[in-house]
């Protein structure tokens, strides 16, 4: 029977689409045949605008691209200035960075698991991960004064140094929330309506998501054990004991839409146990020891990259000698996980292509930049 | 009840007019109602507070939302079709209130015990089909246009599983008016259809279970039928944004929603009236036992209202608990495992029944 | 003029206004809602014939089924609404022999008939007798429909299946 | 393939009834959210929010104006002269600006806190409010310099003065000067020509 394609626009107003996102979508039917991505509705300038910044000035600008993130953003860019000045940080401010890091990978992960909930019309888990996330939200705040955009990494060092009760506040929190993963597994992870709308659905075999360049929980997702904690360690990730957890294909295919969700429950797990390892271990010293004054590095260029809670977040910086760098480019992970979406949600039907959205886990604050 | 009505005004039209008053005055308050309470169910299922502003507990804050929406601006896009996007409010929310004639509230009110009863329930039921059809089609925007066909296919599928389960307890009760299904179940609630309704001896033991079978299978297929959660694809935000009331604004947004909610209280009702009894008390009725016989029906009144209640919070439950299921899986459930089920529970309660 | 006369040209008004508008609607959707009105015009009266069964299939199969089908097919086809709809005469003399013949059986049934001038019973319900009557004197028929409807419905079933690949 | 067709319809019930449980029982957990105009969240001490200036602890050292990314911070000063020096700082430091303008576009501003940590004195700081919301964007610029318009004119117009004074006072001693040396020119005119003096190219 001869049918016509009908081109649907998803977006850039639309509840899914996790941001200003157009999607445009060649369908028959419900059927989806195609899916074009059109970004750039959050576009603000951010790699020509840090041209015009100095190295301190950068930080503020790198919360805001993954904005669910911040703390990592931040991570990769002191990373990326660190290793071009070759600054040796302090052991302390290393371990407040990795604790910091992991609660803010715990943070992002509970809003891709409960946004991930929403867009399939399960409203309720999402608010107990958003309770759980203000935890976390409320120990940044007590360290740095903010909730959402840190500016807390600082070249050398941090802007403060953690709040007295801090350690407890963490070990708190840590107790706390080891039961509501367990109540979010029997609420939805394991709930056979959301089984049969994840299984199977989305799926991206190991070999193509290598090929589209997929990273983090989205490569893990379809089963390639690649992390970069561990892979191409950085910070002092090598002295914690956790694991990688990759897909399996538990209830459906390996590398589907569940497994993109599931590895992000255990890394929330895995999270807690650096986290619960690295607290007790802070040594005493001054955060903000090595902070330089003016930070002015040699001239040359500069690749570091992190593990941040999307993905592989790289950071490209040449500096021309002065306090200003000359170029910074961000491998944005977002970015490479939307542009799989064309490949992983044809054939599938609409109501999938939320889904597999929403599985992907982006953040267009990243993508356009 | 009319009787009543006709001698006092002396003319049978006002008396008819006059008849749907409570009827409608209950659907508009009840669903005053139910909005607060789904509203405070999730609320408090997600260990949230809901509103708390208007009156106690913001017992009042759907009522100011609803003068809200009466003064919302009429927004009647230009390349929408205008007679039929104005109509179909109407035509959905009136063929939903026409169900509510077949209703036993108590026993002195029931708009009419007619002998087709619940078959007229499912086929006015099956008619809203039309008027969300209009409403999606006269919008002129594909998003509508997916969720009222989606909705037509959904409510026209589960039709059949309902049919089938109805056509069981026909079985049972020997007829199809409510009126008469209700009065079948009268005095313990061991006559309850639950329990085996009427049948007395081996059979009552034999049926329970497929009375449960039943039982879910109906509350399954009618909680398809009024478009909830988790069958709530015509209006699925996340993919429809709101399927075919997308484009509604003000008070026919509003009469879609009192049908909505209508619906709901409707399924509940037919549940009640199936398996629970009706209005009938499970212990007896107070009026009896003081010797007041204008007591009786208010009892009534409150047990049919009040479990029929118990039901609509089980889908405000449901709601809030789990995820929407998707288009083709909605059609799963029905044609591989809702429909299989009613077949054999219809033949085995008819085998149980011949013994 | 009692009610019953009241409801009686109501539904009948309906019936006749929406079938001319069905006919001569420029839009085949309008047209099909319009026959929305037509089958619930008839149905109302078949119940103040005392027909409530058949009244209310009418609004199940017509309107629950024929007409919900009718709309899916015609809004699943694409560019539907911008079709030339002919509606002027085409062929004059087919037309009024056709009419002509209709109208002639019509009106020598309504002069035979012997019309009931008042009435003298509220028409009972038929739904109980119905039932009783399929159940014993018509059995056979009904089982073998119900069977022909259970083939349809599984040979619908088996078409909507999507084809293994 | 029965066993699989009654297994998915036991787990697709059994799942829904371990959700309702769940669900059920946190209809009965006390609320977490705060009823927020009546109920307020205690802020912690380092809460980032609208930025404040201490004006009397200001010496107008421009550094959080060179810090800040969005440049939301306005900073104009003036010179102040010996006879009228702005009073020193809660903190003993003597300041040798007077602050004529410290505007802060709050707009504008970012909550990076950036501007916070060079400051010298600790004058600029960030306050816990968080409620400034008004209907004109004009009223989020903030002026925190309390000198009046008069007064700014007043010690412009000081310095101008004091400026030209001193101006003057130059132009006078390198006129006396230069007369002196005229006169000196005049007295040993016969022994070179006139010189323009170092005084003369710097003013």
């Amino acid at each position: 029977m001869k049918t016509e394609e009908m081109i649907l626009n998803m977006g850039p107003q639309h509840p899914s689409t996790h941001g200003v996102l157009r999607l445009e979508l060649v369908l028959d039917g419900e059927v989806v045949h195609d899916v074009k991505p059109h970004i750039g509705y959050l576009h603000r300038c951010f790699e020509k605008h840090a041209e015009a910044m100095t190295y301190a000035q950068v930080v503020p600008y790198t919360d805001r691209m993954d904005y669910l993130a911040s703390m990592y953003n931040n991570f990769g860019y002191v990373g990326a200035v660190e290793k071009l000045m070759d600054i040796k940080v302090p052991e302390r401010v290393e371990y407040i960075r990795v604790i910091m890091g992991e609660l803010q990978r715990i943070a992002s992960h509970l809003v891709a698991l409960g946004t991930f909930g929403l867009d399939l019309g399960a409203f309720t888990p999402f608010l107990y991960l958003f309770r759980d996330r203000e935890k976390i939200l409320d120990l940044f705040e007590i360290t740095c004064g903010a909730r959402l955009l840190y500016n807390y990494m600082w070249v050398g060092g941090l802007s403060h140094d953690i709040h007295p009760d801090f350690v407890r506040k963490t070990k708190e929190f840590i107790n706390y929330f080891r039961p509501t993963v367990v109540e979010l597994n029997n609420l939805l992870t394991f709930n056979k309506i959301f089984i049969e709308r994840t299984a199977n659905i989305g799926v991206c075999p190991a070999k193509e998501a290598i090929n589209l360049g997929l990273s983090g929980p989205n490569l893990r997702g379809s089963g390639v054990k690649f992390d970069l904690r561990k892979n191409d360690t950085y910070s002092i990730y090598d002295r914690f004991d956790f694991e990688i957890p990759v897909g399996e294909g538990l209830v459906g295919t390996v590398g589907d839409c569940w497994d993109r969700y599931y590895v992000r429950v255990q890394e929330v797990e895995q999270s807690l146990r650096i986290i619960e390892q690295a607290i007790d271990q802070i040594p005493d010293g001054d955060v903000s020891k090595e902070i330089p004054r003016r930070v002015k590095p040699p001239v040359g260029t500069v690749y570091h990259r992190v593990e941040a809670p999307k993905g592989e977040l790289g950071y490209f910086i040449v500096s021309d000698g002065s306090v200003n760098p000359a170029r910074v480019k961000v491998r944005a992970p977002s970015f490479v996980s939307l542009s799989a979406i064309g490949q992983m949600a044809k054939g599938y039907l609409v109501a999938d292509v939320v889904a597999i959205l929403g599985s992907l886990d982006i953040v267009l604050g990243e993508i356009d930049r | 009840m009319q009787n009543y009505l006709i001698e006092i005004f002396g003319s049978e039209i006002v008396a008819y007019i006059l008849a749907t008053v409570p009827v409608l005055a209950f659907i508009v308050v009840f669903v005053l109602f139910a909005v607060w309470l789904e509203r405070k169910v999730s609320a408090h299922m997600q260990d949230r507070l809901g509103p708390m502003r208007v009156g106690w507990h913001g017992v009042l804050q759907t009522l100011a939302d609803f003068l809200k929406l009466l003064q919302k601006e009429d927004i009647v896009a230009s390349a929408n079709d205008k007679a039929l996007f104005n109509i179909a409010p109407y035509v959905v929310f009136v063929t939903t209130l026409i169900t509510y004639t077949m209703l036993p509230f108590t026993s002195i009110f029931i708009g009419s015990n007619a002998d087709v009863g619940i078959y007229f329930v499912l086929a006015f039921s099956g008619a809203v089909v039309a008027g969300i059809l209009m409403a999606g089609w006269a919008s002129n925007n594909k998003y509508s246009l997916y969720g009222s066909l989606r909705s037509a296919a959904q409510i026209v599928s589960y039709e059949i599983p309902t049919a089938l389960v109805v056509l069981t307890m026909i079985m049972l009760y020997g007829t199809l008016s409510l009126g008469d299904i209700t009065t079948a179940q009268t005095s313990q609630f061991w006559n309850w259809g639950i329990f085996g309704g009427p049948v007395l001896g081996i059979g009552k033991i034999l049926l329970v279970p497929f009375m449960f079978v039943a039982f879910i299978i109906l509350f399954i297929s009618t909680l398809a039928e009024s478009n909830r959660t988790p069958f709530d694809l015509p209006e699925s935000e996340s993919e429809l944004v709101a399927g075919f009331n997308t484009e509604y604004s003000g008070i026919k947004f509003s009469m879609f929603f009192l049908s909505e909610f209508a619906n709901m209280f409707l399924i509940g009702a037919i549940l009640v009236i199936f398996f629970f009894g009706g209005y009938n008390s499970p212990f007896g009725y107070l009026g009896n036992l003081l010797g007041i016989e204008w007591l009786i029906p208010i009892e009534q009144l409150f047990w049919f209202l009040g479990k029929g209640m118990f039901f609509v919070f089980v889908d405000m439950w449901l709601r809030w608990t789990l995820p929407r299921v998707r288009v083709d899986q909605l059609m799963t459930i029905c044609w591989k495992y809702l429909i299989p089920y009613a077949f054999f529970n219809l033949l085995i309660v008819g085998l149980i029944l011949l013994i | 003029m009692s009610i019953y006369d009241l409801i009686f040209y109501l539904f009948a008004t309906l019936t006749i206004v929406s079938a001319l508008m069905v006919v001569s609607s420029d839009n085949i959707v309008r047209s099909a809602f319009y026959l929305l009105a037509t089958f619930f015009g008839v149905s109302g009266i078949y119940v103040l014939l005392g027909a409530d069964f058949v009244a209310v299939t009418q609004i199940m199969v017509y309107i629950g089924g024929i007409l919900i089908l009718l709309l899916f097919g015609v809004m699943l086809t694409s560019n539907i609404t911008n079709v030339e709809i002919k509606k002027g005469t085409a062929k004059i003399l087919p037309a009024v022999i056709g009419i002509g013949v209709l109208l002639g059986a019509l009106v020598s049934v309504m002069t035979r008939t012997k019309w009931k001038l008042q009435l003298t019973e509220i028409p009972q319900t038929t739904s109980f007798e119905l039932g009783k009557l399929l159940i014993t004197d018509y059995v056979l028929i009904f089982e073998l429909l119900g069977i022909l409807l259970l083939i349809a419905l599984i040979g619908a079933a088996s078409m909507a299946r999507r084809e293994q690949e | 393939m029965i066993k699989n067709y009654l297994k998915n319809t036991w787990e697709g019930l059994y799942t829904v009834f371990v959700g309702m449980k769940i669900t059920w029982k946190h209809l009965f957990v006390p609320s977490v959210t705060l009823q927020y105009p009546e109920e307020r969240a205690k802020l912690p001490e380092r809460a980032r929010n609208r930025l404040f200036l201490n004006y009397n602890d200001c010496i107008g050292c421009m550094q959080c104006a060179t810090a800040c990314p969005v440049n939301c911070i306005e900073i104009e000063t003036v010179k102040g002269i010996p006879t009228d020096m702005p009073d020193p700082t809660s903190k003993g430091q003597k300041k040798a600006l007077w602050v004529t303008k410290f505007d802060i576009d709050t707009g504008k501003c970012c909550f990076c806190q950036l501007c916070v940590f060079p400051c010298p004195t600790e004058a600029i700081y960030m306050t816990d409010i968080y409620e400034y919301s008004e209907f004109d964007r004009d009223n989020l610029v903030y002026n925190f310099a309390s000198l009046t318009q008069a007064e700014v004119k007043e010690k412009q117009d000081n310095f101008d003065k004091f400026q030209a004074e001193k101006e003057a006072q130059k132009v006078a001693a390198a006129k006396a000067k230069a007369e002196a040396d005229a006169k000196k020119a005049a007295e040993d005119k016969a022994k070179s020509e006139i010189k323009p003096s170092d005084d003369e190219i710097k003013e």
